[in-house]
């Protein structure tokens, strides 16, 4: 699905370089790409998603997650990144990883390579 | 606040009221003085839990809402018991838990390679690939190939092995004693009441995360016990998360509970966001009215979450969308795999995301709790390292630590007995 | 077709028909009860069998052609003897086992990191790293350092302590015991006959392959000794062996046999190029007549390989190109390394490739029967773990499992004795 | 050597680009690019290689184990990582895994680093 398009519903063509960087469907790969990130590349996702987070979230909320489109779910993706991404720009001083933690690497998510928007997350 | 007797109760929670403690009858009842750590340093002392708590106790071990449908199963690897164990909903809707075992020679029925693997029967057959020997979902052996060549096979008496299995709540419990001292409801006792009623099995969208821990596994169990150390541990993923009071502690016979209160956190910017979209209605948003009638007795309008501790080795921290925006409840298990190694398992549960935003949302708190744990964890590998040193032979506890020492005592009375 | 005192019999054959067994014959003899499960379980028996097994048995450690040269020397570390075991070919050609210890302070002659380590003494000696001794390579002690600085020091003492060792068609055999209490020839008995005058020694092309396996060795050894899970456990790299018949059970004390006949394999569109290159010459074609009589005595077509459990841990799987295309025969053992740990060592012969050609096809074959028993070896574990887990305390044996029920009833006359 | 040329003997020079991501003188080497390869992998080697089987055994045929020359020794090296890729193709169903099995990385080869041309693998 991620190779069929790359497009963007209409309206959030704005977004499509963003997307390329952060949109992956699982968990896995989105922690992959977190894992790399800089400062820099938090800050910047943080500023061009921030003031889009309401118009995304509202075309987002008129989609069953079992019935998106491919640009729908692309939108999803990336807003999953920036949702996962965010607190590392606001809270972790942009460092990828969580302060004084234990290494993520060692967590294993049992839902890792499920797509985040998979129905059957149980 | 620890007085359960108090005016202004929630009606029904009076029924619960001999469970409550002040701190005053918490440092009487389970003392005050320092906890040795042998129990956690000893390997003699593991070999002891082994057989006398994890082959006594129940153990929670599946949710009724993993395999929802006939066939479903789930294979969990528990090495503190020497077992592989298979947990399927047979034919009938019940929910059997059996010795993942071949009796054929012993080979696994169901061949796994992590700690927790899920899959569906079909036709309600499990087949051993060894030989191809075939076990119905409900026990019995069906079918043998080339049965003619034993010379001697009574198929009645090889069906898999079954272990005692219940549920609460939709919790699937196992108990490896034939037959267990106690039925669950029995074991659970006031537990039950005080937990029971709340729609954990509404909330069936779960993230799971484990990992391997090289501690003893009490460490991490106590490591999560306790709201002492939210302050200084999730001062990154938390921040402000000061105004947080501990209380309401609990005695549960062999199991225990107290009540975390609080302000929250100071939200970022994109947390609140993501939280306004949960607030906005009565599915994901706050339900204090949900909560059993014994958990925030009083209806303050600060309750966090509950956490109890259910003996030997769960903790289900139910918040009913009070604490973390939008999350029902969590858990986390222990499971020991030898005496410094530790399978950790924590679960998020939320009620089902009605579309992609509030998926999105139940995303970001997810991260925000996992980062949370990921703190949580970082501390035990080297709490271990340090008491096995032998620099210290006792842990200094304080009140908001009394999930510990009455753990610490429900532990020894096992091993006694 | 057990009956090997049927008509037809290949000249030769009716001398060893005294081994075979009817089905009738076997189940009269073996039994037809369950097995107890009790000898792989219990670390009590494992440190039983190490006395009384592995320091009295002839155990197989080496091929006269792994060492053809003078000086040529390969180390074994067997830690079910607590031993590391020196087999070299002296200067007279004999090969002879010792102790691989220095008779100084206890320090490893040659020195090691691995289960087999080979190499070639040069000068027809053995130095010792530690402190310099040198030993010949026929045992005795032939220079010390700085001799005179010992106030006393018997050299004619101090050669290497010598292991008994004897060979049979190439196999070379060590025993522990002091002396032995039968010669290695009274030891394999009527299976030397069965097994001999075959041209073991011409195929000196070996592929081997080694694991550690987390279970006990005898859990790995049942497996390897029947071909009842054929069908299911090799679905995928032997698809369409279904013909299989396991048959020809023979009993010879300790030890005991069986012939695997059928169909063979339906050729995957590659492998039935390579193997029409084996099956062009004599030289690695299908040589049912090379194989000792009393093996296949009717000359059956569809004689596939025998399989021998010679106790207490060795299994030669003679095929003489009949079964897996261009292989003459293959070996298994089974070494155990404390009661749930178990080297396991497969190997398999060919005769040397006469070109390029020939050996990508040995390259093929052996690939796919590596394959074969990365199937085989999935199992082990996993029944380990369902016989430690208690579920079952006996298995059920059907006849092609007759070699089991054998084997662990000479174990048991070993242990008793 | 195997740097030293990449050349393949006269006639075989289609086979060049399948031997510079195939041909390894180890079974070691080998098994490292199997257990990488992905079920298209597997199907172009087995189809590039299948009908050209004849014609590289026949030349092979005429070499000694131990007087190759390096093209000869190239051409080997790449029949040899066909003949243990091809029943990952033939057999199940591209999986770079056996179906149902231990772990191939579990296992030692003996031999895994030895030329597999060696005449001395006993």
């Amino acid at each position: 699905m991620m190779s069929a398009t790359m497009t963007l519903p209409e309206g959030f063509a704005d977004l499509a370089e963003l997307a390329a960087r952060w949109a992956r469907p699982t968990e896995n790969a989105r922690s992959a790409i977190r894992w790399t990130a800089s400062a820099e590349d938090f800050a910047a996702l943080h500023a061009a998603m921030m003031p889009r987070l309401d118009a995304v979230l509202a075309r987002l909320e008129g989609c069953p997650l079992d019935g998106m489109d491919s640009a729908e779910t692309r939108l999803f993706c990336l807003a999953a990144a920036f949702a996962e991404a965010a607190p590392h720009h606001e809270l972790y001083g942009g460092s990828a990883e969580v302060p004084h933690s234990f290494s993520a690497r060692r967590f294993v998510p049992g839902h890792g390579d499920t797509p985040s928007w998979s129905t059957a997350l149980r | 606040m620890n007085d359960l007797g108090s005016t202004g109760l929630r009606p029904g929670a009076e029924a619960l009221s001999h469970l409550g403690r002040s701190v005053e009858a918490i440092r009487a009842e389970l003392g005050i003085d320092p906890v040795s750590v042998e129990a956690i340093r000893d390997p003699a002392i593991y070999a002891l839990e082994r057989e006398k708590i994890f082959r006594r106790a129940w153990l929670k071990v599946a949710t009724a809402w993993e395999i929802p449908a006939i066939g479903d199963y789930k294979v969990k690897e528990l090495p503190v018991a020497d077992a592989s164990v298979l947990i399927v909903r047979g034919k009938d809707d019940r929910i059997r838990a059996f010795h993942n075992v071949c009796t054929h020679r012993g080979n696994k029925v169901v061949p796994t390679s992590d700690f927790e693997t899920f899959g569906r029967a079909r036709a309600n057959v499990v087949t051993c690939r060894f030989h191809g020997w075939v076990f119905g979902t409900d026990g019995p052996l069906r079918s043998v190939p080339l049965e003619g060549s034993f010379g001697t096979l009574d198929k009645a008496c090889l069906g898999l092995r079954e272990i005692a299995c219940e549920s609460w709540e939709g919790f699937v419990f196992i108990n490896f004693a034939d037959p267990p001292e106690q039925s669950l409801r029995e074991y659970l006792g006031d537990f039950a009441t005080l937990f029971g009623g709340y729609p954990y099995a509404e909330a069936t969208t779960a993230f799971r995360y484990s990992t391997v821990l090289e501690c003893n596994w009490k460490v991490a169990l106590y490591a999560f016990s306790e709201g002492y150390h939210v302050p200084t541990i999730h001062a990154g993923s938390l921040p402000g998360f000061r105004g947080i009071e501990h209380a309401d502690f609990k005695l549960i016979g062999p199991h225990a509970s107290s009540t975390i209160y609080g302000l929250g956190m100071e939200a970022a910017e994109s947390t609140a966001r993501f939280a306004g979209l949960f607030h906005a209605g009565t599915d994901h948003g706050p339900r204090p009215d949900l909560l059993p009638p014994g958990i925030n007795p009083t209806g303050r309008s600060d309750f966090q979450f509950e956490l109890p501790n259910i003996f030997p080795n769960l903790l289900i921290h139910l918040a009913s969308g009070c604490g973390y925006p939008g999350m029902a409840y969590f858990t986390h298990q222990f499971w020991p795999l030898d005496h410094g190694r530790t399978l950790w398992e924590g679960i998020n549960y939320f009620r089902p995301a009605r579309n992609a935003a509030e998926r999105v949302a139940q995303l970001h708190v997810n991260a925000l709790h996992r980062n949370a744990w990921l703190e949580d964890t970082a501390t035990m590998e080297d709490t271990f390292t340090g008491i096995r040193s032998g620099a210290i032979d006792e842990m200094q506890l304080m009140d908001q630590e009394f999930l510990i020492r009455h753990a610490a005592r429900t532990l020894d009375s096992y091993l006694a007995a």
